[in-house]
């Protein structure tokens, strides 16, 4: 494999919260391959998001970072303002949650795309307007010329999320940091932007993060799939490996959590407990107290990463086989 | 936009007849008005005529029509004081308080915002806690206070400036510093708190995201839409202007509408209160519609709405 | 009470400890806020068994005598006026007066302006159309207008004078309780215990004004120092509180004209408002922070 | 046998403004139009719908927590008494609601444990002394501590709080509970908690669900039979697995396409709509659907399509509203 894009290590972020310090990511190592779409999946709390936040220097100043996130080499951790402001939207473009709140309100949508385009491309007037049509055309708005002069409100939340796919594709990104961006959105409409987002990586070829809490989203979507809890990093496959034998018993449980779409109803297997406040300490596996196979290692030493297979880890400390799941285990029963 | 600014009208109409209602009916519960106006001493033959030109002898109803129909033509009868009518007696000292109170709404402004611009970009820091204890002190003190300790100052002790009257334009800078002072303080705190606001909403971290320099991100995204909350208080601080202004006046024995407010409650003038009221109401009603119009240029969320909305 | 909420479940330690370990970890400013008021609530309430003279007492031998660190003696601690009265007991009335007035009319604004807003909230319509219509008229009109054409039509007196600062900032109640009502009608705590079968007594009563309770005593801190701005503002002018009754305002415009001579009858009631507006609005900051991290 | 609870062509409408002022053009929204169903005792009905679609409002109505602006709703034959009326009052004991923001829906300055007992002391049931041992019981049916009776709202996680609101609603032994997106607000491993919390209820206690929510997982889960609306009408309704093993409404299908699989997701029917759903302040004439449906033919434009048995008898009395779904080329055409 050629040398990754990004590399993250020893990633963690640190909130301060008056005299409270929770540690929000704990990231020992994580790497994206130029052009690979990953799936980043966890709860709430889980530090998903947060990473990428931290990585491109937009967390606020209560939050410290340390560690290394590195793109081609280029050292982003402690960069200087101005170096940030210049691989922002240029080599890693990321998109929200809720687009409608993400456009400025008072700015029309040329406005706003052709600030993108002066911005990375240098283009100014005539030249960022072509441009900006161009844009909104690749992303599938119809009667794009009419949209340049709209503002934001005056657009449905789908068609807002369209205006931020191509203000990111603006800058030409290596790439795009997707957090979350069909869960404020409805069913079909969600289903159109994804489709979008995976048209635009096949013409384009950049990489794509895409942050969900939706195992199905991710499932669909993305090459390789990274599980979070709690900060950390639990697991780590490509999509079939992960979907189809999983091996960490958080994965295990989300899945088995997941109501079937076919097939006879069976009851849900719950993870049992709530997920673990941020600032509680534990300097062992974040997961033991609700896992179901927890041994007394587990709440005490940091669980290894585990290399289970080709691009597949886990950190835990016991070797679940493949194909078993621990909640189907005699010991997991509610 | 059209039907906007006619509902704006109609509604700025409406506030003012609130306002004539208000004036006709407490007139009626606070007694006679004939004998209030007049005076108790009066001729009963002064007051008969009186109650004829007015029509109180007629039904209340009528008796309202005729007051709204009077009023909206500007007579509100004579001062009972040097018999003059009351309009021209306020109108006549309108400029004097607008050659005080425009500079002192300039300094609220050039001051004000600045501070409070740059106590959010600076939040928690020294001088952000600094541009906020100052700003609390500027609007816990009473003006008086503030007025009698500069003329402490500036006029007993030091003997710079002149401690009242409105000889030359030297005397204007006192009134002038002590109105302004209070208001800048508003003016900072409000502007901090809508700039605060907006620097936590997700589109200005959309814009970050997106590579903007911070310079930018503040002038360009930030500030227009801090602008359009401030746009509210500025509004509000010129509807004020004249009540802002009353004790400054006085204490500075400056000859304005303010302080003629003053002399005709003390002597229950109620003609010349009359005309102050209906003057200071037109007066914010305008600045009202001026914000409101000002609201449609800066969000184009009114504007849209207004056009017939999505 | 009203802070269950925002401190964590701290086990109760034992009474005064606890509460010299809370007062230790205030912040300077808001202790010593916290100390003026309660001194200022301390005089108004027993006033007159502090006078050291009778507000009346001429000591014509002593006239315009300046307070004890400026030479005066200890017999006078705030000095004396041109006729020789104590200006310390005159002083202590008129904190009276003042915390008063502020005291009733924040008292009458908020129970007014709390009770317009449920009646908007509750019954909707055009009932809330017109409340909404009078709380933009009241926001819009500055109220010293207001309140000085009502003393110029009805003239003064005490009770008349203390209902009409009670109309001012009622429309910040309404205003506050009308949107947090229907924010709990909506799909909040209320429309919840609604649908449980409760009545409108037990739904107000129980757990709207509870809930809100913290953001109205937020907003009384704005309340109260602004009164007390407006009645000394009024009484200055010699339009509010009327001789032979003295309160701040009055003190500092009776003492204006002695400005060159004696300053003093002039700086002392002007230093009790400034200092006690700006306390309540260090507390008011502090207790916003601490009970209602939505207002601003 | 009578249902327990009988709607029939409930509808709804709302004074909305277009503009802002006082004389701002205003326009009348039918969020609920003719909307009939049946819910019977110990069963389950899914009430499924983007945002927007109604759904919520069809629950408000359900229960009479408003009136209907036509229609009637009849609890076990008597008609619903006007809305704060003394007998409706009374007939909340027998009726009730879940929310989705558990936090929202409790008094935060209350221990969860007198919220609980507060349905008890609203209707007199029971003596006073009996209130705290019946609690006792309804916490431990839902799964909470007894000691967690003393706790505040904000002390418990969002689970344990959608518990509590859950015991709140069982106090007074309910036989209907409106379940308006009852899981949406937790996290993924908790929301399967819920889930069979609910299940477990119902089949102890025989309690009717109905049961409103986005997620057509989980509503497959739980329900007996399900409701697709669209637009404020409903436009297929069935029994549940068949409904979404073989959705007949073009609507439907399209929803269920837009699920996100995990594991292999090709095998299934794609049916990706344009576009965003109308302002329901607009309603496009004859079938509310035409303008995004891809079989849409000048009928569906000008008549509005009755919601009838599936032609050829299904199972599951199957009854969808569309002029296409008859036709045996429908089908093959998607």
């Amino acid at each position: 494999m050629a040398a990754p894009l990004l590399v993250l290590r020893n990633l963690t972020v640190d909130f301060h919260n008056g005299e409270r310090l929770s540690r929000a990511v704990d990231i020992a190592e994580f790497e994206i391959g130029a052009g690979e779409a990953v799936g980043v999946v966890g709860e709430s709390g889980s530090g998903k998001s947060v990473t990428w936040l931290a990585a491109l220097g937009l967390l606020p100043t209560r939050a410290s970072v340390g560690g290394s996130v590195r793109i081609d080499g280029q050292e982003l951790v402690g960069a200087p303002a101005a170096t940030l402001e210049r691989l922002r939207g240029k080599r890693i473009a990321m998109i929200f949650q809720d687009p409608s709140s993400c456009l400025n309100p008072v700015h029309r949508i040329g406005w706003q795309l052709s600030e993108a385009l002066g911005l990375h491309r240098g283009l100014e007037s005539a030249a960022a307007q072509a441009e900006a049509l161009r844009l909104l055309d690749q992303v599938g708005i119809a009667d794009a010329r009419r949209r340049l002069s709209d503002y934001p409100h005056q657009l449905s939340g789908g068609l807002n999320q369209r205006v931020m796919i191509a203000m990111a594709l603006a800058g030409q990104p290596d790439l795009l940091v997707a957090d979350e961006p069909t869960t404020a959105l409805d069913a079909t409409i969600q289903a159109q932007i994804l489709v979008l987002l995976r048209t635009i990586r096949r013409d384009t070829g950049m990489a794509l993060v895409l942050i969900s809490h939706d195992l199905g989203v991710v499932a669909e979507n993305v090459d390789r799939v990274a599980v979070m809890y709690a900060g950390r990093l639990v697991e780590e496959a490509m999509g079939a490996d992960l979907f189809g034998a999983a091996r960490h018993p958080y994965t295990q449980g989300l899945l088995a959590a997941l109501p079937a779409l076919t097939g006879p109803r069976q009851r849900l297997t719950a993870i049992p407990g709530t997920v673990p406040d941020p600032w509680s300490v534990s300097s062992g596996c974040r997961f033991a107290p609700r896992c179901p196979v927890a041994e007394p290692r587990c709440a005490q030493q940091p669980p290894p990463s585990r290399r289970i297979g080709l691009l597949h880890r886990a950190a835990c400390h016991l070797a679940v086989e493949a194909g078993r799941s621990v909640w189907a285990m005699p010991q997991a029963a509610e | 936009m059209l039907t906007f600014a006619v509902s704006r009208l109609l509604r700025a109409g409406l506030t003012i007849l609130f306002v004539m209602t208000f004036a006709f009916v407490v007139l009626r519960l606070s007694g006679d008005p004939a004998l209030l106006i007049m005076s108790v001493d009066a001729p009963p033959e002064a007051i008969a005529a009186f109650r004829k030109a007015w029509g109180l002898e007629r039904p209340l109803w009528e008796q309202y029509l005729a007051y709204v129909g009077h009023a909206t033509t500007g007579d509100f009868g004579k001062s009972m004081r040097d018999g003059r009518p009351a309009i021209e007696l306020v109108m006549e000292r309108v400029p004097a308080t607008l050659a005080i109170t425009l500079p002192a709404l300039a300094l609220k402004i050039g001051i004000g915002i600045p501070a409070g611009i740059y106590a959010a970009l600076h939040r928690n820091t020294f001088a952000d806690r600094l541009t906020m204890a100052v700003s609390v002190a500027g609007f816990t003190m009473p003006s008086f206070v503030l007025a009698l300790v500069l003329v402490l100052i500036f006029a007993v002790t030091l003997g710079w400036l002149p401690a009242s009257g409105a000889d030359s334009p030297i005397h204007a800078i006192l009134p002038i510093v002590t109105l302004g002072t209070a208001g800048a303080a508003i003016m900072a705190r409000f502007t901090r708190s809508a700039m605060l606001e907006v620097l936590g909403q997700p589109y200005i971290r959309a814009a970050s995201a997106k590579g903007v320099t911070w310079p930018r991100v503040v002038a360009r995204h930030a500030l227009p839409n801090a602008a359009i909350p401030t746009v509210t208080i500025i509004g509000f601080m010129i509807g004020s202007l004249v009540a802002g202004a009353v004790v400054v006046e006085t204490v500075f024995a400056w000859p304005g509408v303010g302080r003629l407010l003053v002399s005709a409650v003390a002597n229950r003038d109620l003609s010349v209160v009359q005309a102050i009221l209906m003057v200071i109401a037109a007066w914010m009603v305008s600045a009202n519609l001026a914000v409101d119009l000002a609201y449609g240029w800066l969000d184009p969320r009114v504007r849209g709405a207004s056009a017939g909305g999505h | 009470m009203a802070m269950r909420d925002s401190l964590p479940a701290v086990l109760p330690a034992t009474g005064i400890a606890a509460l010299a370990r809370r007062i230790a970890g205030l912040p300077l400013g808001v202790s010593f806020a916290g100390l003026w008021l309660v001194a200022m609530v301390v005089i108004a309430l027993g006033a007159e068994f502090m006078l050291p003279y009778s507000i009346t007492a001429f000591d014509l031998k002593a006239r315009l005598m300046p307070p004890v660190l400026f030479g005066g003696g200890i017999a006078h601690p705030l000095g004396t006026d041109e006729l020789g009265r104590d200006v310390f007991s005159r002083l202590l009335l008129s904190i009276r007066m003042s915390l008063l007035i502020a005291f009733f009319g924040t008292l009458i604004a908020t129970t007014l302006g709390t009770a317009l807003g449920f009646l908007a909230a509750h019954f909707r319509g055009r009932l809330e159309s017109v409340i909404l219509m009078a709380i933009d008229f009241q926001a819009s009109m500055p109220f010293m207008i207001i309140a000085l054409s009502v003393l110029a039509f009805f003239g003064n007196c005490l009770p008349l004078f203390i209902a009409l600062m009670g109309f001012h900032s009622w429309e910040r109640y309404a205003r506050i309780s009308r949107g947090l009502t229907l924010a709990a009608n909506e799909q909040g705590y209320a429309a919840a215990v609604r649908q449980l079968g409760a009545g409108p007594g037990r739904i107000y009563g129980l757990h709207i004004l509870p809930n809100i309770a913290s953001t109205l005593i937020v907003s009384m801190t704005l309340t109260f120092p602004e009164i007390i701005l407006l009645e000394s503002g009024l009484s200055f002018l010699g339009l509010g509180v009327q001789p032979p009754l003295t309160s701040l305002g009055n003190m500092v415009g009776y003492g204006r004209e002695y400005i060159t001579r004696a300053p003093w009858i002039m700086l002392a009631p002007a230093g009790v408002i400034v200092l006690t507006t700006l306390s309540i609005s260090l507390l008011g900051d502090w207790l916003r922070d601490r009970l209602d991290p939505t207002l601003r | 046998m009578t249902a327990l609870l009988k709607a029939v062509d409930l509808c709804r409408d709302y004074r909305v403004h277009t503009g802002r002022g006082l004389f701002a053009a205003k326009a009348i929204l039918r969020a609920v139009d003719g909307v009939s169903f049946e819910i019977e005792a110990g069963r389950t009905l899914g009430l499924v719908g983007e945002s927007g679609c109604g759904k919520s409002t069809t629950g408000k109505l359900a229960l009479g927590l408003i009136a209907p602006t036509s229609g009637s709703v009849r609890y076990r034959g008597v008609a619903m008494p006007p809305t704060g009326s003394p007998p409706w009052r009374e007939l909340r004991r027998k009726m009730q609601m879940v929310y989705q923001d558990p936090l929202g829906a409790l008094d935060r300055r209350l221990p969860v444990g007198v919220q609980i007992m507060e349905p008890l002391v609203i209707h007199g049931t029971l003596l006073p002394n009996e209130h705290r041992e019946r609690a006792a019981a309804v916490m431990e049916a839902v799964g909470l501590l007894p000691h967690q009776f003393d706790r505040y709202p904000h002390e418990l996680s969002g689970g344990q709080r959608q518990r509590v609101v859950l015991a709140r609603a069982l106090m007074t032994e309910p036989n209907l509970l409106v379940c308006d997106e009852p899981i949406s607000a937790l996290d993924v491993s908790i929301q399967a908690q819920v889930v069979n919390l609910l299940l477990d209820l119902q089949d102890r206690l025989g309690i009717a669900y109905l049961f409103i929510s986005h997620d057509l997982r989980v509503v497959r889960q739980v329900s007996h039979d399900v409701a697709v609306m669209y637009l404020g009408r409903i436009v297929e309704q069935g029994e549940a697995e068949s409904l979404f093993a073989e959705p007949a409404h073009p609507y439907t299908r399209a929803l269920v396409s837009a699920i996100p699989v995990t594991g292999g997701g090709s095998r299934r029917e794609r049916l990706l709509l344009q576009g965003d759903p109308p302002s329901p302040v607009d309603v496009p004439t004859g079938c509310a659907f035409h303008p995004r449906c891809p079989f849409e033919v000048a009928q569906c434009r000008s008549e509005r399509p009755k919601l009838e048995p599936l032609p050829g008898g299904h199972p599951g009395g199957r009854r969808v509203a569309c002029h296409r779904v008859g036709e045996p080329a429908f089908r093959v055409a998607a």
